[in-house]
């Protein structure tokens, strides 16, 4: 089983993967450098949170012409996981290879802080498990995603929204919502599951030191995944 | 302003030296050094070298009584940054900076830059950037031109320090009435780095490359150093050339680059352009050395079109980094800085004769003395004289303010008073967990970061009362040290050094001097009674509006060191039935509270006393308390007093557990709640740790009592206050 | 040298926060009229060519690829020969 | 109801590193013939009112105060009826 974590000029929470995936969850992990190829033999590539190309225009807007992101295409069609955090969220908006976009936070400022998620699906590569509500940090100015009038229905069809903010006991309320984001959204997948874009850090709640280690559960069921 | 084009510098006369901020002393000088008149770009260079901002003329003298040595002390001050040796073979670097005028002038931009000058102070020196704190003052609040600086400010540091990744884990903020039109931006950067990383600012070898990579050079920011040093006025904004504009992207970018260069041992040394650009960087690095550095105008990359030596020379543009380079290593530095989209310019080259040699469109336009610039800079004697206002308001009997009639209203406007309340309304908009080591986070006594791969924690904190300083600038000055101390002490960790940032009026007037003096004093007796050797810091004087000088406010950086992580204490209650006790002496009056502050609208009463053994002895108790594991939680008593403390202890606790708290009535009890005397910590401890937590403090000969228990969902005190975790929280919540 | 100005603008039903703040802030400070605000991108994009249909091709490209979002926003832009 | 567009863009000698990074980002892209990108901001204002010259006295004294920063920033605006 084979990792790797893109690195973007800019990219800001590459270590941070890179550091939860090796140390933590001791598996192979490489940095994929984002002005090459990654190689064929990855079976799951992270693009990380951050500021890549600096956010300037609109978030992950340049990053997805980065040559890497043919092969991270190519690795998607192949069946191949792709998870993005926050920055890589938007980049794989940007990129198309999920639905809808994100525009700046209700509140217009930048929003770090602990939150609560509910897991709406547990049948994916990424949330085999059974915890119900993850408590875990955000990040973010721009994480209020929008879609088209008919996306929230398509989304909801096939079963494609799997994190939504949450109060601590799992109430999808407006108040629980940090950033204006349409349904409480809060990540989701392609149809064919293999790509989860996430606005929350699960890499920086996988020790209990750090103030909660849920985020494990979704590196987790991503090895398990991978191995079985 | 100067002309734009090289061939009309205009002529020297007596008046261009004076705008440049030089006297004639200075200027005779000058000629002195150079065996001739100076040319106009000379003179440009010479103004902002010996600018205040640069040089330091005012206050070198005082600067040199600090404490600097230390067993852990690799590098004191003279650097970019100091450095600290934390054992197994790493060191911390950290700094502070202020950026004030700046922000007063573009609030956004003026904070960003400051974020990105720090930073790259910093990584200069080989340490990754670990973490940021940022000490601000602002002036009153409801005024609505001070709060578009605050939403400017904080948005400013937020944008630049999120993009860059690194985490904003501390600061701290005063609201006051001194502060408006010129708020206080300080700003601070923490870095980690294998100690053999250490890189000096410094040309070392003739016929090494002078290499020049980030941003273009513009027309910003030209005579930046010069307007850091004198007072704001109306005109200030005209005054200026273009703003900086902060470019965080680039600024990740230059870090990520300078790292690698370090790393791959391809430079031999690297200073970022700051203040005074071009100039400070080059004759600094040439003079450290003792050699001559010649370069070439035209191979600087410019955003500009026709800008002149002059401009060149002095031009603020962000983002821009200097280093030397061996030539047998050029290559390595060009792929290196190729990968990260940088651009490798070559500027010139270090030479053996001493001088810097600066060169356009053929011809030399300046030839100095490197070693000159620094070393033969202006000091200034200046005059100190203990100011009037001292004795007017410390005459004042803060007894004879009525007590108010009904305690509870009186702690919730206290909890929501600008100063006081909490700043989550601030700390959310940082990043404060990228890089994964804040442990504690913002909102404690101090931020605790891991250092991965070891057992070892640090632990940070930046305080400064101006209020203190202003009313007692001695005790203040002494103050300052111990309460940053204190609460890194809270944490469980060892306080090892400092840095500073200090704030100042005009230093030409002689009520302001006499601050500057006694401040310096209270510093660097703390500093050696608490064994925190000074490794660096900023001074920024003429913060004034209109005539009016800010309180006097140094501010000090603290670091400390957690050797193992079971020691780490956090601030708020823990468990229902724990004891509740108060470590330190008797607070005696209210003089320089925030309670009188906010009841009289006015800074009065004698300073709170400092003792700097007794604070010694309190910081002993606590820490051996913690490391015998006698304590659950530790909390240093500040702005508010025991009632503030408290109540944080409350809101602190992660079930919001209450407290019933018991004073003594031989005190007053308005005295007893908010005074703010020194030198104090709350702890609670479990029952069964009571005895020997009190044992210890006897041992040490410190007061130790217990006032009260956590208990239920209230805070009550005595009679007086009882009022539910709810509404606590409801006030300490407030945004101005 | 070709100059050309490039309006992007969100598409109406997409949430503008940044707007919708700006109308807020303008009301608290007493603009009674403003009914509403909406923000969008002004790009000045100038052109090393002579050849206005190159750029012109060039430009509709480089709006849907980079500089608009084609799922928020709309783009409309402008050419005009400059000699500067 | 009057419609008011306001531009607002950065003074010539402030860096504008946005526009750089698209500029450079297009250049990646092969758009070789871009010598310049600048990014400014684009305004549309509506008003509730017919009074041309309250509405553009409005307008002038909201770009000052809140549209643009005077500090870094130029603006200007036209005027148009609409009935919308
Ligand atoms: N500007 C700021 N940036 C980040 N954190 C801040 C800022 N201001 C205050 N804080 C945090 O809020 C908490 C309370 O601040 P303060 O009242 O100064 O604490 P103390 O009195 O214990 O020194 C601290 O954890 C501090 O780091
Ligand atoms: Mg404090």
């Amino acid at each position: 089983m084979k990792l790797g974590v893109v690195v973007f000029p800019g990219s800001n929470c590459d270590t941070d993967c890179f550091y939860a995936l090796k140390e933590v969850m001791k598996v192979a992990v490489d940095y994929l450098w984002h002005g090459e190829q990654a190689r064929d033999d990855y079976d799951c590539i992270i693009l990380p949170g951050g500021f890549s190309y600096g956010d300037y225009l609109r978030t992950g807007a340049i990053a997805r012409f980065s040559p890497i992101m043919r092969s991270v295409a190519e690795l998607a069609r192949k069946g191949r996981l792709i998870l993005g955090i926050c920055n890589g969220f938007q980049i794989l908006l940007e990129a198309g290879l999920l639905p809808g976009a994100m525009v700046r936070n209700i509140s217009l400022q930048f929003i770090c802080k602990y939150v609560n998620i509910k897991v709406e699906q547990n049948h994916t590569p990424f949330s085999n498990f059974s915890k119900s509500v993850l408590r875990i940090p955000i990040a973010h100015g721009q994480g209020n995603y929008v879609i088209d009038a008919h996306g929230p229905a398509e989304l909801e069809e096939h079963q494609q929204i799997l994190f939504r903010y949450c109060t601590p006991e799992g109430a999808v309320t407006r108040e629980a919502n940090p950033n204006g984001s349409i349904g409480n959204i809060a990540g989701i997948v392609n149809r064919e599951r293999n790509i989860l874009g996430m606005m929350p850090h699960p890499e920086r709640c996988s020790e209990a030191q750090l103030g909660s280690a849920d985020g494990k559960l979704i590196f987790e069921s991503i090895i398990r995944y991978l191995s079985a | 302003m100067p002309e734009r084009t090289p061939l009309s510098d205009p002529a020297i006369t007596m008046e261009l030296v004076s705008d440049h901020g030089l006297s004639e002393e200075d200027y005779n000088h000058i000629k002195e050094i150079l065996g001739r008149e100076p040319s106009f770009t000379e003179l440009g260079i010479f103004s902002v070298m010996w600018s205040e901002h640069c040089c330091y003329k005012s206050s070198k003298l005082l600067l040199k009584t600090f404490p600097t040595s230390g067993q852990r002390i690799l590098q004191g001050p003279g650097e970019n940054a100091g450095v600290v040796d934390i054992g197994d073979g790493l060191a911390v670097v950290f700094k502070m900076e202020s950026h004030n005028h700046p922000s007063a002038v573009e609030p956004y931009q003026g904070a960003a830059t400051g974020v990105g000058g720090i930073l790259r102070d910093i990584f200069t020196m080989g340490a990754r950037p670990i973490a940021m704190l940022n000490p601000l003052r602002f002036g009153n609040p409801s005024i609505a031109w001070n709060r578009y600086i605050v939403n400017g400010v904080i948005s400013g540091i937020a944008d630049y320090g999120n993009c860059v990744g690194v985490p904003t884990v501390a600061g701290d903020i005063y609201f006051s009435d001194s502060y408006n039109g010129n708020p206080l931006v300080n700003v601070m950067c923490v870095g980690l780095m294998d100690k053999k990383d250490m890189t000096l600012a410094c040309a070392r070898t003739s016929g090494s490359y002078v290499v020049y990579y980030g941003n273009a050079t513009g027309r910003d920011g030209i005579h930046g150093a010069t307007f850091a040093s004198e007072e704001l006025s109306e005109d200030s904004q005209e005054r200026r050339s273009a703003v900086q504009v902060g470019d965080p992207f680039m600024g990740k970018r230059i870090l990520e680059a300078t790292l690698d260069l370090i790393r791959a041992r391809v430079v031999e040394g690297i200073q970022d352009m700051g203040a005074a650009g071009l100039t400070c960087s080059t004759c600094e690095m040439a003079g450290r050395g003792a050699k001559g550095i010649e370069i070439d105008l035209d191979c600087v990359p410019q955003r500009a079109e026709n800008m002149s030596p002059y401009e060149l020379m002095l031009s603020e543009s962000q983002e821009r980094m200097l280093a030397i380079c061996p030539r047998d290593k050029i290559d390595q530095v060009r792929e290196i800085l190729t990968k990260w989209d940088l651009e490798c310019c070559i500027l010139g080259t270090v030479t053996d004769d001493g001088l810097m040699r600066v060169k356009h469109g053929g011809r030399v336009v300046a030839e100095i003395p490197a070693a000159k610039i620094s070393d033969d800079s202006p000091v200034c004697r200046r005059e100190a004289r203990t100011p009037e206002y001292l004795n007017r308001l410390t005459k004042f009997d803060p007894a004879a303010v009525e007590p108010p009639a009904d305690y509870n209203p009186a702690l919730l406007e206290l909890l929501a008073f600008p100063t006081i309340a909490s700043k989550r309304w601030v700390y959310e908009q940082y990043d404060h967990m990228v890089q994964t080591n804040t442990v504690v986070s913002p909102g404690h006594s101090a931020a605790v970061l891991r250092i991965k791969g070891t057992n070892k924690h640090i632990a940070l904190s930046c305080d400064g009362n101006g209020m203190y300083c202003y009313l007692n600038p001695y005790i203040g000055g002494m103050i300052t040290v111990a309460e940053a101390a204190r609460n890194v002490v809270c944490t469980g960790a060892e306080p090892i050094a400092i840095t500073n940032c200090l704030n100042f009026g005009n230093p030409e007037k002689p009520d302001i001097f006499h601050q500057f003096a006694e401040c310096i004093r209270g510093i660097g007796d703390a500093c050696r009674e608490l064994n925190t050797p000074v490794t660096g810091g900023n001074v920024s004087f003429y913060n004034e509006n209109q005539g009016e000088a800010v309180f006097p406010t140094p501010v000090i950086g603290m670091l400390g060191v957690i050797d193992d992580p079971q020691w780490i204490t956090p601030s708020g209650f823990q468990d229902e039935g724990d004891c509740i006790v108060l470590l330190g002496p008797e607070v005696t009056h209210l003089g320089g509270s925030q309670y009188l502050y906010q009841r009289m609208k006015v800074v009065v009463g004698p300073c709170p006393e400092m003792h700097l053994e007794t604070e010694r002895k309190v910081q002993a108790v606590c820490r051996e308390a913690i490391r015998a594991g006698l304590v659950k939680s530790a909390h240093d008593l500040s702005e508010g007093g025991l009632a503030v403390a408290v109540a944080e202890a409350c809101l602190r606790s992660e079930r919001q557990l209450g407290a019933v708290i018991t004073m003594n009535a031989q005190l007053r009890l308005d005295i007893a709640l908010f005074g703010e005397a020194q030198s104090r910590i709350l702890m609670s401890c479990a029952p069964s740790s009571l005895d020997s937590l009190m044992q210890l403090a006897k041992v040490h000969n410190v007061t130790a009592r217990k006032i009260g228990t956590v208990r239920g969902e209230r805070l009550i005190i005595n009679r007086s206050v009882d009022l539910s975790i709810a509404s606590l929280q409801e006030a300490h919540h407030t945004v101005p | 040298m070709i100059h050309a100005k490039v309006h992007v603008t969100l598409k109406p039903d997409v949430m503008d926060p940044q707007g919708l703040a700006v109308k807020n802030a303008l009301e608290s400070l007493d603009y009674k009229t403003v009914s509403r605000v909406s923000i969008g991108k002004y790009f000045l994009v100038d052109f090393d060519s002579s050849d206005r249909e190159a750029v012109e091709a060039d430009l509709e490209k480089m709006c849907k690829q980079l500089l608009s979002n084609p799922v928020i926003e709309n783009y409309r832009y402008q050419l005009e020969d400059g000699t500067q």
